[in-house]
């Protein structure tokens, strides 16, 4: 249990490396860019390979080789980068490729600021490559929560043949905190990657798939990948932490960094007597759905760093979006509990 | 017992190629094929299909394969030739998917010296979508989107791939060979054996531009259009070795 | 006694206040107290102004940011002083580096030290002292971590400049003292 | 017997014509009675006892049709 | 009202010269092919410019400069090359630039078929890009509606200045259809481009916007957009078809071709005593709620080319997932209107 | 009355400029706007900022302006020049903008022949993002991701912009300048004159390289960087005209 | 009275199976129906098979694809016969081209005519006209659309191969009539 | 009267040194004395008679800080 202490960013490629990460690539783009810094020096001294690839449409199109390969791989970028990865994300999924993309969000749309954001959660959890896919999110909200979530990307991605997107905001990737590096994370159990990556072929060709020019076929294909990865992720995978959440009448929803700020409004709230509480989705996709059929909660307080993106998830949780309020800040702005605390009674006294 | 002179290659599935008659995507997979079989790798190589028509390559070759994405072949191939260091890899690509989207990924994986092959068929159109105008289409050629034949002032003129990547000191070999007559197939069959050679060897990235026809939209037959690829394309893309490290050239 | 420090340190990019806050921060996590450090990044560190976020406390660490009920405040260049000052708890102590800042914090409650350290770095012979000694300053009167945890071997000086940089501890340490000593004599 | 037997995989031709134009000897032509299951009137040899067995039309064809065998 | 035959990806290039449009890039790919090829004749005749651009990617980003300078401008793509631009939307997003996106859907994900699809419904009304934002999406089910959609979206475009996308399938622009071209479409009110527009600054300088660097300000834009921009498009610019509804216990939720399939089914169904109707949505986004406030409706039949990637949109506009189902096909297939029926029987039987 | 030999051009806004000290953007920024004021086209220029430190070069100049996407500013461009062909039109791009993520999108502006002129600062480094290896980091030069210094055998050598650019037809003027000295800067200065009278023409595409320094990021004062540039940067880039088509070349 | 024809023309790539189906829709809406075209695209085309749906009606047209239920069924090759003709509506008609298809149908209710369009063609000395021959032979038997409005000028021919090729109508109407007059033979 | 003004804007001086190397006559230092606003110690003149005007200072001053002029 040696605690260190690490930037978020540092922190994410040591823990990708510990997880047995041989292949890099990426681009630079603030607030991310000491996971590739980190890798190039650390990576290739752990037997991997290291590429600044040329932009992040080459970095993604790296990985569709490399974990075609048979290479756990990485890689990282911010919002815009992730934009340009769509296509290559959609290849990922289509090819089953297990593969983690790190993409630490900030202000946005456009190059926005470089300052931390929540503003792309629709990025993440509902993609923009074509066609019908889901890829699992995990949105930690700390540095130890992300060298842990980092290492179980690798598993789940390797377990479903999938890409895992690991969602933080550039808060957590730019602070230190204390992170110990050898909380175990379970390993699982998935085909061995000789039975279907290129390179393990030996006559019996492996084909890694990008087109099903078949329509029926490809229909096949779509409904397999819902019945073996979707439904059974959605009931495996699905993570979150309930917080305060026993004697609650409301509950923050919260996520990453702002989840954080709640837990510190929270404190003062309880103070004054209102029973708040904050159940935390750990993962945006599959999104939690048993800690929204509380029927204690008369209200469900959103908190994000956006416009309220998750609100529609939320919504379709409790399966009532009259029980769904919001506060957020966005383009790069983070709220302060003393803010969330401010809103959550005017919504509140609103409510009764 | 006779001997067999001439036989399809090993390294080809039994599948019937979907190629238009006459295409010559159909001659150069077999040239690959015969090369990888001599060289003794039919089993210890892997191949990235472009998008184009090229992209049911998977179907044609005993090879592990890949389907990449419209001109990301040479990033993908990055990413296996690093893994599997010891592996034969080639790419396939298009003038529309290596010239024209895939301009950055194919500069770049030869810039950094990236040890596969890769065979770029130069048929001077979009051949797949259905005859758009490529980076390579000729001044005057007419295709869907230059139908009154394509004008250097709007569109430029073509790109010389090898011309273009010849200056980088990446790649180990680049020669630009032609289909239209038995003569140059032998030649383009030397080229990519060399291109695969130096590969093994690691010496760095290694091209064959493949000047090509598309009978289909040139609107050509077959016999035409292999006339066109010696009147009208080698003029403008001239055969010969771009870059030999070997030959310090 | 669950004491919690909720610091800022801001300067002009070079004053060493990112270094500043690292110190503190790997001292605490030594003494096995919850610790967190924020920076400011980009661009607008370029010429402009920096400033990280520190907190060292007994109990885990929920929103680590510090803007606003700042409890320990260093300041150590003009544009800092008028963004944050202001933004002092009720109760917060200020830093000032008064070598180049002459205003004088006026908040009811709050308590400033003016330590000189531009004008003491040189004295010492060395401008690039000039976070050393505020944080001599700051623990000079703020019980945040202890100077061993800074200095020892292993400590957060090797930590933050690397082992090589060990051989300049004596003389940080020279500077450490005298801003302690500035502070102390204001107390 | 021929020096050289060259035979054609009918049900792969597609007519292109390559062959025929490649073969120096001329000895190729395409045979229109005969419609394989493309629909296409595949290639044939007219004349095999002036082959020379160059190879030229099996490097031609684009589909593989065309095996060239020497009789010892 | 002198109606001509023409394939849809034709018409659309027409509509869009009748529109005003003086600046088309674009890269070829099926199912859209015949729009730049029609343009590349059409166009320069207009007096406007035909780009093939080098890549989806460079598309969209001369349509920002274009657009930027002032001119009416286009681009049209597919699903993997809608992928590719959802960087480029990102800045026309937040650079404020009017331009109309055409995609023309096929089956996913990757390459997946070139066959008609709906799977890209997510991409189009979620996007993809960084940030917050919304773009207008209109679905048309006819050439008549694409064309005249077409020329819509430039007006709209131009109002709220904002991207606005165009969303058919690969069936509306492959078929042929009758359309008249002189359907009047309203001419909309706008700030003239020269207050904004670069190249009419003259010393008073125009700004194209991607970055806003201080994260308050950045903020406030995204704050900015939501109020002077989707709350407006929210409140002005819904548009959907009612379709037997008078009397309906069931409502087909449909759009696109899938709505035209349904409109057969509703025949055979009606036949059969069923009181069933269709909910189009025209726009996808804003996404209408009024039609689906009937309480009337036992049960919603979401009928979708995709895996029911509108079910969400429904269910919240609903507001309870209960009276929400779904059939579809996907990956390239189109249901007839037989296995709607049969698909409906066997829902309807299911909640009786 | 004293006689101004030397000020502030009017194409500059009164805003300081947020780089670091000693940073060759600045020169080179200074340079654009006197060429613009000489030929008379302040208030008749749109200038194209990067994805790079420049990017808040629409604070700079008094011209109209657009932020571009991370090295798309030729995409851009040429929707800009083509809207408005009698404006002068000029991006100015990074080594990561252009000659990284944007290879494909300055390759096929220069080979189309759009009329706009790109003024490229090569520093051999990320500035922005805080010193990441470019395209054309130097051998044996440390950046951020090359910490033991670029090594060719992984990542290839660098790329020179010129010499690549050279070798398509579509170019009208392209030079490769300095600004290490008074002389160079002199000389640069001419070289965007000239690529900005080639586009008033409408010659085709013109670009200017322009070697420069990141004191910041390269671990240098702004003196010892410049000193970098003439000693290590120019040997590998050559300065010189590599395309003139007036004169031929 | 609303008559609706359902139809599917198929056969290899090459074969004028969209042309067929145009010519179909250009007419009919000359002659003031609803009509619709939708084609088969792509890759498959190349050297398989094509197929398009027409739809000519006297309502406005729903779903516009025609894969099952084809009330006019037009194959003109052995892969479109599998493939097609078990999707015929029953009482629907089935078009075979039978210089290439030697199977026959065989499905209650449902009428085949088999129209040997290649021979005729070759017979002609135009081996290219057989699509048109299909065409004679539908409109032999249905009343669809008019042959007026395939050959007027101004008319579907046209519009279909441009106005240029106008002079190839007299020698396409000689095709057209001997289909028609084939199929009528076995009415 | 000297034959040459070359005045400096201080408030932008950044003190990068480039116009004390670049002056070929060496009449160039950064003034410790002094720190702007933003914290550097800006350029100024020592010997404004010895000023020959090449304005290479000029050129070489990335922030616009130099100002030349000639009297008549
Ligand atoms: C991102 C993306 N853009 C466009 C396409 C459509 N597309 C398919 S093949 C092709 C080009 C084919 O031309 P070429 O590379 O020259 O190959 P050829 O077919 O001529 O062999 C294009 C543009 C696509 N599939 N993906
Ligand atoms: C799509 C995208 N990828 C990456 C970035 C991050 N980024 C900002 S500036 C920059 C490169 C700057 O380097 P260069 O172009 O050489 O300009 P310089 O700062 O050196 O002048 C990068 C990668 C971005 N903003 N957008
Ligand atoms: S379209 Fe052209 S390139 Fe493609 S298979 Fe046919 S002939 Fe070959
Ligand atoms: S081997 Fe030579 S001579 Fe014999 S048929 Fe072929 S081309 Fe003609
Ligand atoms: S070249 Fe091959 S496919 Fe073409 S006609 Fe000859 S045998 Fe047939
Ligand atoms: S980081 Fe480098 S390029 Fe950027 S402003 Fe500083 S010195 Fe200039
Ligand atoms: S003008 Fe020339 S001589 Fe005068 S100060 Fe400047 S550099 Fe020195
Ligand atoms: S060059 Fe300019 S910024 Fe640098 S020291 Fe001289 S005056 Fe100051
Ligand atoms: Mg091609
Ligand atoms: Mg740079």
């Amino acid at each position: 249990m040696a605690k260190v202490l690490m930037k978020g960013n540092e922190a994410v490629g040591k823990a990708a490396i510990q997880a047995g990460c041989k292949f890099f690539a990426g681009y630079p783009i603030t607030p991310q860019n000491e996971v590739p810094e980190y890798l190039s020096r650390e990576l290739p001294l752990a037997g991997g390979t290291f590429i600044q690839s040329e932009s992040e449409v080459a970095a993604i199109n790296m990985l569709y080789g490399a974990g075609g390969s048979g290479a756990r791989c990485m890689t990282s970028s911010s919002s815009p980068g992730i934009a340009l990865k769509q296509e290559g994300i959609g290849y990922c999924v289509f090819g089953e490729i297990p593969c983690v993309i790190n993409s630490v969000a900030r202000g946005g749309p456009a190059l926005g600021t470089i300052q931390p954001s929540q503003q792309d959660y629709n990025q993440a959890t509902r993609g923009g490559a074509n066609g019908d896919y889901h890829i699992p999110v995990l949105a930690p909200a700390s540095i130890q929560e992300a060298v842990n979530f980092i290492k179980e990307a690798f598993e789940i991605a390797d377990v479903y043949r999938t890409p895992v997107i690991v969602l933080e905001d550039g808060l957590i990737g730019q602070m230190m905190e204390p992170v110990d590096f050898d909380v175990p994370v379970k390993k699982r159990e998935h085909t061995p990657k000789s039975e279907w990556a290129m390179g393990y072929g030996n006559g019996n060709p492996h084909l890694i798939e990008g087109i099903v020019m078949d329509a029926p076929m490809c229909e096949k294909k779509n409904r397999r990948f819902f019945k073996e990865k979707y439904e059974v992720i959605e009931k495996e995978e699905v993570r979150y932490e309930e917080y305060m959440m026993d004697d609650a009448e409301y509950a923050f929803v919260a996520y990453g960094s702002s989840s954080r700020i709640c837990k510190t409004a929270i404190k003062t709230l309880r103070e004054k007597g209102i029973k708040i509480g904050l159940i935390r989705p750990q993962t945006l996709w599959p999104f939690p759905q048993v800690p929204f059929q509380n029927k204690n909660i008369k209200l469900f307080i959103d908190i994000e760093m956006n416009m309220g993106q998750m609100v529609p998830d939320v919504a379709l949780a409790v399966n009532d979006k009259n029980k769904v309020k919001f506060f957020g800040r966005c383009g790069g702005m983070i709220p302060s509990p003393e803010e969330v605390v401010e809103a959550t009674e005017k919504i509140i006294g609103g409510a009764k | 017992m006779p001997t067999t002179l001439f036989k399809k290659p090993n390294g080809l599935t039994d599948k019937k190629f979907h190629y238009c008659p006459g295409c010559g995507h159909g001659i150069v997979h077999r040239l690959i094929a015969e090369c990888v079989d001599e060289m003794g790798d039919t089993n210890n190589t892997i191949i990235c299909a472009p998008v184009g028509c090229a992209v049911f390559i998977p179907n044609y070759f005993v090879y592990d394969s890949i389907h990449c994405a419209h001109g990301r072949a040479p990033a993908t191939a990055t990413g296996i030739k690093r893994t599997h260091p010891d592996k034969t890899v080639i790419t396939y690509q298009g003038d529309g998917d290596l010239a024209s989207i895939g301009m950055a990924e194919i500069i770049h994986a030869a810039a950094r010296g990236e040890k596969f092959t890769t065979v770029f068929i130069n048929n001077g159109i979009y051949g797949m979508t259905g005859g758009q105008m490529a980076p390579t289409t000729l001044p005057g050629m007419k295709s869907t989107t230059s139908q009154s034949g394509r004008d250097p002032k709007l569109n430029g003129n073509p790109i010389r791939i090898c011309e273009l990547l010849a200056t980088l000191t990446g790649p180990a070999y680049i020669e630009r060979v032609a289909v239209d007559s038995p003569a140059h197939v032998i030649r383009a069959k030397a080229a990519i054996k060399k291109a695969l050679q130096y590969q093994k060897e690691k010496l760095g990235f290694s091209l064959v531009e493949v000047v090509s026809s598309c009978p289909t939209n040139w609107g050509k037959t077959a016999v035409k259009a292999m006339e066109f690829v010696k009147t009208d394309m080698i003029p403008y893309y001239p055969l010969g070795v771009y870059k030999d490290i070997k030959e310090g050239k | 006694m669950g004491e919690t420090y909720r610091m800022s340190c801001s300067g002009f990019g070079g004053q060493g206040v990112m270094a500043l806050g690292k110190l503190i921060v790997y001292a605490g996590m030594d003494e096995g107290k919850e610790v967190s450090w924020v920076p400011s990044y980009g661009p607008e560190m370029r010429g402009g102004t920096a400033n990280c976020s520190v907190i060292v406390s007994d109990e885990p660490i929920a929103s680590p940011i510090v803007s606003q009920n700042i409890s320990v405040n260093v300041v150590m260049n003009l544009p800092s002083f008028h963004k944050f000052v202001p933004e002092t708890a009720k109760n917060g102590i200020v830093f000032v580096n008064s070598s180049i800042i002459s205003e004088k914090v006026e908040m009811p409650g709050v308590k400033a030290y003016y330590i000189p350290a531009n004008d003491i770095a040189n004295e010492l012979g060395n401008p690039r002292m000039i976070n050393i000694i505020m944080l001599g300053a700051i623990l000079g009167v703020l019980p945040i971590v202890k100077a061993e945890s800074i200095f020892a071997s292993g400590g957060a000086f090797e930590h933050v400049f690397g082992v090589s940089k060990a051989k300049f501890i004596p003389g940080n340490k020279v500077a450490f003292e005298k801003g302690m000593e500035c502070a102390k004599a204001q107390m | 017997m021929a020096k050289f037997n060259v035979t054609f995989n009918e049900a792969l031709c597609k007519a292109c014509g390559l062959c025929v134009t490649a073969c120096p000897k001329n000895l190729i032509k395409l045979n229109m009675e005969v419609t394989n299951d493309s629909g296409y009137t595949p290639a044939t040899m007219t004349d095999i006892e002036s082959c020379i067995g160059c190879q030229s039309c099996a490097r031609m064809c684009p589909d593989c049709v065309i095996t060239i065998e020497k009789n010892d």
